[in-house]
């Protein structure tokens, strides 16, 4: 049987983040900083907590429930940022967010695994599921005012 | 009446592949509904009530004629039919006006888990301010509301029910007319939520004897924009309006204002024209085809479809004693958004959500669930191809277990 | 651009003799407008935000798409662009919710009597019941508010400050921007009532620094039953929603709820998708058109009637230093009902009444006028037609004298 | 200069009730059944007063302000139902409304100058100018409840 575009949407490394996802879990500390996201028309909900040390995120958790796509996302976006420098987990957010619309965008940045979301352009109705823990992580670093280098 | 024909009316169906089962969330709208539409943007496209040249009263005729068919169509007084933007501003203008004004601390509003969000939250926000005390009728064991067990939660204190006649969740159909008698006897007022209802079968409001019901032109052939909120005439007539302004005054000093009667006191401003139009047009559609084929049509394809998915293993239907074309269900193990991205690929149009009834997700224990919603241009073929969509969502998400 | 070209997308103008000169009272819908409703009617029909499937989600595109076309014709953030019904629905709705909650007893608002009835009513209701005071900006001899007047009425009580920026029965254009600078001063917040402005004039929400601001889509070529409330962000944030239902929430608990940000928690059940829809179209008309062409064509139109108007005798001009496209007249000794009429035989399509400004009247000492507004599509034959038959409701009823 | 349909409209008898209207001006007392209309959309406004005895209707006075088609109106129908039964003046109320609205009538009922009302039919726009004084009488009979004769 084949499944045609389902496959591009649903790849096995997405799948296997929804079935065994990463850094799931939230911290208690004052040190986090910390988002709750919800989409209530799809009953999605999502929280993000991340610690950033020098500009470097150097922690990242997340926890709520969803799709196979919104939480399979925030543990892909986990793993995809943990390490970086502020100024290039923002780039990447940009950079993921045009490849899941399907608009234009630099295959040089390294994305990691987020990179299967590619096949979310072609289902627009399960953009905002590929996009909530990206949000979350623009707003935890937006809402805190996390300093940007200059 | 043969469904075929019917489906040439409306241009998704007769031009595409869909399987269009979302119809408790809107309907299709046919060709004579928005020939009507037409008419009216393309010939006439002026103001009503206040034109005295040609145009202007063209227009006002097919709008008060709209409001005539409504009339006509449940069965109550041309004045007793006020229009507005649709069933949820109809619920909300008895809670604003009638709620606002009439209930008392600790006077109590009956009302169910069973609600669409925009029934129970109008009287929600009432009750909060006014410190009355909301009451959940208790759902039996399959989700229903019983006369049993409204009457285990009505009083003395009773001043308000307000409850849906067809809920748009599980397809239940409220056993409102002996309600409506029990409400009375106490003396209480019933606001009937009949978005689900007017649609698929007859509706007859004298004949219920409710207060007030509210329906949405959207669900039912007709334009988004426009709902119908009818009112028992003396109930209208002593209500305060709620928005202000033109087309709903008589005298207007710097200090003081009076209103016209009811309906007008309620219609402030521009009207919905091309809405109230194009929802008289929707009624001569359904009174064409006929309310008789429409119940047969809805009933014969839920028999099938409950039929067909009752074969499947791995399949949760909450409501499987449904009375209506609401089927709700979901898939085990597969999260109902991901089942909706199978059944767009195959061309199967249906819901996963809440379904604006998230009390009622709360008592089932689930986020969400699948409905499938069916009104008489449904066929065979819709259902078997969401069969089919099923069991493709059953063995794609299978592979990854 | 050319008028005679323009005029082919009306499909009155091209296939009558009509002149049609009642544009303040809505104007003519032309066909890339239909257009853009019958593609959602036809291609779609389908309820949106809540679809998982493709037709859903494109209806869904579109009337976000709207929402963003209306965030920069007015220049507005897209969150700050609330779907309304109309104009008189907004302009209710900031005082339902600001009004109600935020007035005191002897907090002063200020309006005019040059206002229409939904700009002014709404505060005349929170006053009444707030026992705040209404204040009436003293009108000059030509009935226009003015700086100088408004400063003599502006307090530290001052809370609210609602007017008009064009006058529906005079056509004046309000000095606003001074009036907000003056206001906010004083800590006021100020609501435009902007629906004569916005379809013929180009206006930035963020220059005006107003509050609020509302305007319909039925006077600007877009269709009935939608309209626009602007509001500041924090305002709207900070604001109760007045309609509880279904998609304004997030969380729904049994005794209580929680709000989606605005704009949606004041979008109450399925919203006005073809509204919106066809209200974008719109925009893009207008945008094609130009606000420069618009603006030049009803100035030079203005300019020739009132200098043909001049030279008849027996007409009483109310407003020969009209701003914008609306003069106001009467035939001396001729009740303007009567007057229409022949305008009417004479396929004049014109504006006889109170023009929903009663206080004005009242200031005029007139029951009604003859109210003749332009918009671009309209052509010096339309001017001619116009004074012709003023002419001969002159010369009959002079036989009955 | 022909005026067409104008002249089925303002009929010479319509414009000399307008300029000279009978029975104007309202009385007191308390045995006058009366009724106040309006039409705010144009501003008509009219107040009928009427007496009764023994089913006969004898006096009827009428005030108020409008155009010539609902002023006139109201001089006419006075003079039309002065005397008359009130079983009669219900029917020449049917009867007119029917002829306004350009519906099938009676011709045999004598309507008096009530007749030449029959050009509104060709303009809709004012039919409520043509009938509001009707109404009124509609309602000063219905609103008093004053006997009907079995
Ligand atoms: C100045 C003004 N304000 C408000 C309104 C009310 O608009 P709507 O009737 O579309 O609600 C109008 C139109 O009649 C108007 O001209
Ligand atoms: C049972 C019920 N009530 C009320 C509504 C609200 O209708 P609308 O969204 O048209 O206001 C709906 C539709 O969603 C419904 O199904």
């Amino acid at each position: 049987m084949s499944y045609g575009n389902l496959e591009t949407l649903y790849r096995q490394v997405i799948m296997d983040h929804y079935k065994n996802p990463r850094n799931k879990g939230l911290k208690s500390g004052e040190d986090y900083y910390q988002v709750h996201l919800k989409n209530p028309t799809c009953g999605d909900d999502l929280t993000l907590q991340i610690k950033v040390k020098n500009n470097y995120i150097t922690e990242v958790h997340h926890d709520g429930s969803g799709c196979s796509i919104s939480m399979s996302a925030a543990s892909v976006m986990s793993e995809t940022i943990m390490g970086l420098k502020i100024e290039d987990a923002k780039k990447i957010i940009d950079n993921y967010l045009h490849m899941v619309k399907g608009e234009a965008y630099d295959a040089e940045i390294d994305m990691g695994d987020a990179i299967v979301y590619q096949g979310v352009s072609q289902f627009p109705a399960r953009f905002k599921c590929a996009t909530i823990a990206w949000n979350a992580l623009d707003k935890v670093l937006e809402k805190h005012k996390v300093p940007d280098e200059k | 009446m043969d469904v075929n024909e019917i489906r040439q009316d409306f241009w998704v169906l007769a031009n595409s592949s869909l399987a269009y089962l979302d119809n408790a969330a809107s309907s299709l709208k046919p060709k004579p509904v928005i020939d009507m539409i037409n008419h009216y943007y393309r010939d006439l496209g002026v103001n009503i009530h206040r034109g005295v040249y040609r145009l202007s009263y063209e227009a006002t005729d097919l709008y008060e004629k709209a409001r005539q068919k409504v009339a006509d169509f449940i069965n109550c007084k041309f004045e007793e039919v006020v229009f507005t933007r649709g069933a949820s501003s109809a619920l909300n203008l008895v809670a604003s006006s009638l709620g606002m004004n009439e209930i008392k601390a600790g006077d109590e509003i009956i009302t169910s888990e069973l609600e669409h969000h925009s029934s129970m939250l109008p009287w929600q926000n009432v009750a909060r301010i006014k410190k009355a005390k909301l009451v959940y009728v208790p759902l039996n064991e399959e989700k229903k509301i019983t006369v049993e067990n409204f009457k285990k939660v009505l009083s003395d204190k009773t001043k308000i029910v307000a409850l849906n006649y067809v809920s748009n969740a599980m397809g239940y159909i409220t056993p409102i007319k002996e309600i409506i008698n029990l409400a009375h006897e106490k003396g209480a007022i019933v606001i009937v939520d009949a978005a689900q209802a007017v649609p698929h079968q007859s509706v007859d409001v004298k004949a219920l004897d409710c207060d007030f019901l509210a329906f949405s032109g959207h669900k039912m052939c007709g334009p988004t924009g426009i709902g119908v909120l009818y009112g028992k005439y003396e109930f209208l007539q002593s209500m305060e309006p709620i928005e202000f302004g033109g087309d709903m005054i008589d005298y207007v000093g710097l200090q003081e204002v009076t209103y016209k009667d009811a309906p007008y006191k309620f219609e402030t401003g521009t009207p919905l024209i091309a809405g109230a139009i194009g929802l008289g047009g929707a009624i001569d559609y359904l009174l064409n085809i006929g309310f008789d084929f429409i119940v047969k049509q809805e009933e014969e394809l839920r028999t099938y479809l409950l039929k067909e998915m009752k074969k499947l293993s791995d399949i949760t239907i909450y409501n499987p004693t449904t009375e209506t074309g609401i089927i709700a269900f979901n898939i085990n193990g597969v999260h109902p958004h991901d089942a909706a991205s199978v059944f767009d690929e195959d061309d199967v149009a249906i819901r996963a959500g809440h379904h604006c009834a998230q009390p009622l997700m709360h008592c089932l224990n689930q986020i969400a669930t699948i409905r499938a919603s069916l009104y008489f241009y449904n066929n065979k073929a819709d259902i078997d191809k969401l069969i089919k969509a099923i069991k493709k969502a059953k063995s794609f998400f299978a592979q990854f277990m």
